[in-house]
C-alpha cells in the first residue's frame, strides 16, 4: 500500500466484483428470478448499471397464463407465491425484454423453465441465439407448475439430465437452481456439477401453504405456493453452507436478503453472489442499498476484496 | 415516477368504528397523485408484517401539501397503521396506478360505493367539484352507523344518497337496487336536484366485487360509460411480480391477465371479465 | 335440536374432545416437545388439566449434556435451537418427573429419540413398565444431534424399522414424529403407518443456520439448529395437508402455532391435534389460550363437534 | 409466583447515548422483586422480533408501585423497546430468575460493574442501603461519557468510584485494576471513607465475562464471597426450553450446565466453571 486516501486509510475502495462461473459481475448484487420483472418495472427506481446482473422473470418456450388468483398471501416474515410464471414466451422475451435490456451495461441472466428435458433444451437454444444473454439460470425448482418444475429439482438424476441437456445447447454459462425441498441438497448439487453446471443458485422457494380460517379454504387459488421472504433465510443460509463444503462450484445465495448483513451471512456461508427477491416488494432500491451496504461492511471491516469473505465463516 | 417517502404523520383519527382517516405530510404526492391511484403503504417498522398494504389517496389538500387515505382496520397491517401518532413518519411509496378518467362531456355523473369503496371516490369527487361537475353520490353500507364522510361529500357539493342493508337510513336495500330505483326515476332519490340533468353518462364506482359487476350490467343497459376499481392482493405494486392479476377481456371471448398496479387498479367496466 | 341455550343458540358447549390413535384428550391442544420441560416449569401459568395432553421434553437412556452454548439465535419471526437433547435419561424422568405429573389428570406423551434402533426399543419397553404413560412419540427427526435422530428420520425404512422396533416393545399408542428436512414427508409417512404407528406428529424442526458478520462465525455452538416458530408454519401446513390425503392416520400438527387460528389452520388442513410450542416463550399461556379460542371459534361458527373440522380444508 | 402483565410506560427516556431508562407502572412486580432478577420483556407486538427480551430490574420504587429498567440499544427488539412513549403498554414477564442474596454480617460490601453491568446492580444497591450497608461501587465504562446514574448511587449513600478504559474519567484502566489497586490499598480510592472498614466480605458483579471471570478469582485469593450475574440468550424464562444454559461445577472438577434463568442468573462466583 504506497498511497492512502484522502480520509487516511488505506487507499482505494474495496474491490466488490465477483465472477460467477464465467459472468463477470462489478458487485455481488443481483436479482431473484420473479421478483425484479424485466428489469423495466424496477428501472424508475433502480439504476440497473449498479447491479451485479439482473435475473429476468422466469421465461418458458410458449407463453403462460399463469395460476388463478389470488396468488399471493403474506405468512410470518415470509410471502407465499403462486404466480405460475405467467410470462409472454421466449419469442416474446427476445423481441421486446431484451432489446430494453440490451440499452443497459449489466449482465442479463435469463431463468428458463421447462416441461421436458427437451423443453430447457430449445429454451437453451433459441436464448443463445438471440445475442444480449449473459447466463443462463436453469429453474429445476419451481413449486407453482404440475409438470417439469419441482420433480426435475427434487431427483438428482433429473437434475443432472436437465443441466446435460442445456449444456449441449449453449456455450453460454449455466447456472442450476436448485429446490429447497429435498432430503439432501448436497446431493443434488453433486450430481449437476458432474454434469457439468458453471454455477449454482439456491434457494427457491420452500412450498408451503395457508388456509383462510374464515373461508375453510386455502387461501391461494393454487393450494400450495413457494414461500420466499425472511422467514426462509435460515434454510438457505444452511443450504449454502452446506453445498459450499461438497461441491467447487460458485453460488448465487438467496433466501431473505433484505439488508446488507444478510448478504453478507450468505457471503460468508460460501455464496460469491447474493439476489435479492422479495425484499424488492418492499423496498424498491433495496439492491442498491445491499451493494452500499456491503462495500461499507468491507471498508469498516478493512477487507480490501469481497472475495475474502467467501465462505469465510467455514474458519 | 412514485417514490419511496418517509411522510410525517399529521393527523390519525378513529372517523366511525374500525375505520381511521390518516394525514399525511408529502407535497410530492400531492402535486403527483391523481383519483383512484393508491399508496403502497409499510404498516411497522419490522418483518412482520413484511408487506406494503396498498391503500387508495382518499384526499389530497393542494394547499397544506398533505394526502389523507381513509382505512378500514382488516387485519394486522391495518391495525399497526391504526397505532401511529402525529409526527410518527410512515413510509409511503406512491403515488402508483392508473386511477379514474375525469368525465368531459355533459350528462349526469353518477359515484357508486359499497362500504370502504367510498375512500377512493371521495378525491374524484374533489377533482369533479373543481372541474365544476356535480355526481350524485350512492353510497352503500351494511348499517347507518358505518356511513362514511356524508358531509364532507355535501360540502363539496354532490348529492348523497344512502342504502343500508337493514333499512337504519335511506333506501333499504342494496346501492345496486337503490341505484336501480334511480335510473328508474323512482323511490327515494327522485326529489329535485338529484335526477334532473337527465341521462347518466358516466359512472364511478368501488366496493364489493359483485355490486360492481352488477352496476357494469347496469351501464352497458344504459349505454352509460363505468369504471370499477379493482382489489387484488399485491406484492410489489410496481408490475414486476405478477401477484395482482385481473381478468381482462382479450378481445376473443376469453381474458388474459392484467396487473391491478400498473395497469390498473381503476378499468373500464367494460373490459372486465366478470366471473 | 330441541334445546338452545339462553342466548339463543344450540344448546352446549360444542365438543372439542378428540382421539389420537388411542389417547383420548379433552380438546385437541397438547405441548411441542422439548418447548414445555417436563410440564413443572408452566404448572404455575397453566393449569396442566386444562391441556389435551402433554407432551414432555426428548428423553433417552442415558443423560445427556446437550450442546455447547449459544443454544438458541432468533430469526424473523423463527427461533433457530440447538439444545441437543440435554435431559437427564429416562430412568431419572421416570423416578422424578412421571411421579409428578401423575398428579395431574392428563395424558403424559413421552418423546424419546435414540442413536441406534436398540435404544427406541429400549426405552419403549422402559416407559411401557413405568406406569403412567398415555402415549410415545417417537422422535426420528431431531436436527441437533449427531447420530440417529434426523437420519431416521429423512430415510421411509429407517423410519420404518425404528417403528416397528417401539411397536414391538410397547402396546401403548405409538405417535411417530417426522422431520420436514426431506423431499417427500408422505412417502416417509406412508412407511411408517404400514410399520404400526398409531399417529404422526409433524412437523419437527426444519435444518437451519445463522452466522454472525461481526465474528464471522455461526451464531449457535453447534453451528446448525431447527428452525421453529411462525416462519415455518406454512412449510407445516403444507406438510399436513399432504400426509393427511395420503395417510388415514390421525395426525398432531405443529410449527408456529401462537393463535387459535393458526390452530384451526392445522385441523383445517388434516390435523386432529395441534402442538404449541415456542409460542410458550413468548406467551406462558398460549396453551390455554388456544383452547378457548378454538372453541370460541366452534361456537361462533356454529360447528357443534371440532372433529368436523379436521380436514375440512380439503373441500 | 411471577405473571404476564401489560404495565404502563411511566416514563421511558434516554439517559446517555444509546441507553434508556423504563419506568412501568407495576405494583406486583414492585412487591415481588429482588435484586438480580428480571423481566422477560415483549418488545412491539408483532412476531419480528419473536422472542422476549430479559432485562434486569433496575429500581423498584415501592411507594409508586413502578419499575425501572435501564437498558442499552443492543439490536432489534431494544430498539424497539426504546420507541414506546408514555402512556404506552408493554408486555413483562416477572419478575423471573435467582438474584443477589443480601448480605448479613459485616465486613465491606464491594459492588463491580461492566457497562451496562451497572442496571441490576443499581436495584441491590438501594436494598443495600435499606439495610444500612453502605458500599463501595466500582464501575468500569470505555469512556467517561457512558459513566451512568453516578449521582443516583452516591445520593443512596453507597460511594463510587470509576475505570475508563482511555483514562477520560478516573482510573486509566480496567475496572478490576481498579479494585486490585483497591485491594491493594493504594492509588485513585484508597482515599478517606472508602477502604476503611477493612476486610472486603462480599463482592457482587455484572458485566462481561472476562471481568466476572477475574473478579472470581480475586475474590477468591480475598476469601471474599462473590456473586456474578451471568447472561445467556434466553427463549422461556421459566427454565423450559434449556437455551440459557451455563456452565456450573459439578463437583467432580467438571462442569454441568444450569439454567440462567431459574437456577441463576446470579450464581456464587466460586461455583461457575469459567473458560
Ligand atoms: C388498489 C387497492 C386500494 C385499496 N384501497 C383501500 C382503501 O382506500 N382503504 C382500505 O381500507 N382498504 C383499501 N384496500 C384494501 C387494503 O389493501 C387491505 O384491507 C389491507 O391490505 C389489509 O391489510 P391488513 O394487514 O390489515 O390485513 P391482512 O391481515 O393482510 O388481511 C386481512 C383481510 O384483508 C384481506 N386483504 C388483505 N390484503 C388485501 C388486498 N390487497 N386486497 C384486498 N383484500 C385484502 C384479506 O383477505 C383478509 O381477509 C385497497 C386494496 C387495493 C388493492
Ligand atoms: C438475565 C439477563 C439480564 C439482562 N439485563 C439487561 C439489562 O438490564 N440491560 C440491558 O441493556 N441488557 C440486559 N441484558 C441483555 C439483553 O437481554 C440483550 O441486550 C437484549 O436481549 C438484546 O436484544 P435486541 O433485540 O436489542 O438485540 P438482538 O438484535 O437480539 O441482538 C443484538 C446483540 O445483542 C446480543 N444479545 C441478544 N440477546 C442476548 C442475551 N439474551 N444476552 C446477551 N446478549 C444478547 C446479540 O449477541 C447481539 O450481538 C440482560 C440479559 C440477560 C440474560
Ligand atoms: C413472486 C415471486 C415469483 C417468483 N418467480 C420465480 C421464477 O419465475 N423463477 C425462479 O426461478 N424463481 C422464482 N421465484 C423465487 C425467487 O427467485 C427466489 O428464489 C425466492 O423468492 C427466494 O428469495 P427471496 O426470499 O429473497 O424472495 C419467485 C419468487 C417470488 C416471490
Ligand atoms: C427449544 C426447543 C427444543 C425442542 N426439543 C425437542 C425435543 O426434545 N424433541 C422433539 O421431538 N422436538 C423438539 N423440538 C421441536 C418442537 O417439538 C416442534 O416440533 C417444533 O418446535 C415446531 O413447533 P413450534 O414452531 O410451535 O415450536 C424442540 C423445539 C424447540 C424450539
Ligand atoms: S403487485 Fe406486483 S405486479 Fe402488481
Ligand atoms: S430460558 Fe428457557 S430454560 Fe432458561
Amino acid at each position: 500500500m504506497s498511497s492512502k486516501g484522502s480520509n487516511g486509510t488505506s487507499a482505494g475502495k474495496p474491490k466488490l466484483a465477483v465472477n460467477v462461473g464465467g459472468i463477470q459481475m462489478i458487485n455481488p448484487v443481483t436479482t431473484a428470478s420473479g421478483t425484479f420483472g424485466f428489469g423495466t418495472e424496477y428501472a424508475p427506481y433502480v439504476d440497473l448499471n449498479r447491479l451485479g446482473a439482473i435475473v429476468v422473470k422466469g421465461t418458458t418456450l410458449a407463453p403462460r397464463a399463469g395460476n388463478p388468483t389470488p396468488r399471493l398471501v403474506e405468512t410470518p416474515a415470509g410471502v407465499l407465491n403462486s404466480i405460475g410464471l405467467q410470462n409472454p414466451g421466449v419469442d416474446h422475451f427476445i423481441d421486446e425484454a431484451l432489446p430494453y435490456l440490451a440499452g443497459f451495461d449489466v449482465p442479463v441472466i435469463v431463468n428458463i423453465s421447462g416441461d421436458t428435458v427437451e423443453d430447457y433444451a430449445r429454451l437453451a437454444d433459441r436464448l443463445s441465439q438471440a445475442g444480449g444473454v449473459a447466463g443462463l439460470e436453469v429453474n429445476i425448482s419451481c413449486p407453482n407448475v404440475k409438470k417439469g418444475g419441482m420433480q426435475f429439482g427434487s431427483d438428482p438424476i433429473m437434475a443432472a439430465e436437465v443441466t446435460r441437456a442445456v449444456k449441449g445447447k449453449t456455450s453460454l454459462p449455466v447456472i442450476v437452481k436448485l429446490s429447497p425441498n429435498v432430503t439432501s441438497i448436497v446431493s443434488v448439487a453433486e450430481k449437476v456439477a458432474e454434469a457439468g453446471a458453471d454455477a449454482l443458485s439456491l434457494i427457491n422457494t420452500l412450498l408451503g401453504m395457508s388456509i383462510d380460517t374464515k373461508t375453510r379454504r386455502p387461501f391461494l387459488g393454487n393450494v400450495m405456493g413457494g414461500l420466499s421472504g425472511p422467514a426462509i433465510r435460515p434454510v438457505a443460509v444452511r443450504m449454502v453452507w452446506q453445498v459450499y463444503q461438497a461441491v467447487k462450484l460458485p453460488i448465487i445465495g438467496m433466501g431473505g436478503i433484505v439488508t446488507a448483513e444478510d448478504a453478507i451471512e450468505f457471503i460468508l456461508a460460501g455464496a460469491t453472489a447474493v439476489a435479492v427477491g422479495t425484499a424488492n416488494f418492499v423496498n424498491p432500491h433495496t439492491t442498491i442499498d445491499v451493494v452500499e451496504g456491503i462495500e461499507k461492511y468491507l471498508y469498516e471491516n478493512g477487507v480490501s476484496d469481497l472475495n475474502e469473505l467467501i465462505g469465510a465463516a467455514h474458519g | 415516477m412514485s417514490l419511496v417517502i418517509d411522510a410525517k404523520v399529521v393527523q390519525n383519527k378513529q372517523i366511525i368504528p374500525g375505520h381511521y382517516r390518516i394525514t399525511l405530510a408529502t407535497p410530492y404526492c400531492t402535486e403527483k397523485a391523481r383519483p383512484g391511484q393508491f399508496l403502497h403503504v409499510r404498516c411497522g417498522s419490522t418483518q412482520d408484517p413484511l408487506l406494503r398494504r396498498p391503500i387508495s389517496i382518499h384526499a389530497v389538500d393542494p394547499q397544506a401539501g398533505e394526502v389523507s387515505l381513509l382505512y378500514r382496520v382488516a387485519g394486522r397491517g391495518t391495525a399497526l397503521l391504526a397505532e401511529y401518532r402525529v409526527g410518527d413518519m410512515v413510509s409511503i411509496f406512491g403515488p402508483l396506478g392508473r386511477g379514474f378518467t375525469l368525465p368531459k362531456g355533459d350528462g349526469k355523473v353518477c359515484v357508486v360505493s359499497g362500504g370502504i369503496g367510498i375512500a377512493p371516490l371521495y378525491f374524484l369527487l374533489q377533482k369533479l367539484a373543481g372541474l365544476g361537475i356535480f355526481a350524485t353520490v350512492f353510497q352503500g353500507v351494511a348499517t347507518a352507523k358505518q356511513i362514511l364522510i356524508e358531509d364532507e361529500i355535501r360540502e363539496l357539493g354532490h348529492s348523497v344518497v344512502v342504502a343500508t342493508d337493514d333499512g337504519t337510513k335511506g333506501f333499504h336495500g342494496t346501492v345496486t337496487s337503490l341505484f336501480e330505483d334511480f335510473l328508474r326515476g323512482g323511490g327515494l332519490v327522485s326529489k329535485p336536484g338529484i335526477n334532473e340533468d337527465g341521462l347518466v353518462s358516466c359512472i364511478f364506482t368501488c366496493g364489493p366485487p359483485a355490486m360492481m359487476k352488477r352496476l357494469s350490467e347496469i351501464a352497458a343497459q344504459q349505454g352509460a360509460y363505468c369504471e370499477v376499481s379493482l382489489e387484488e392482493r399485491m406484492g410489489c405494486g410496481v408490475g414486476a411480480c405478477l401477484s395482482c392479476a385481473c381478468k381482462i377481456k382479450d378481445g376473443s371471448g376469453w381474458f388474459h391477465y392484467r396487473r391491478a398496479c400498473v395497469e390498473g387498479p381503476v378499468f373500464p367496466a367494460g373490459e372486465v371479465f366478470w366471473e
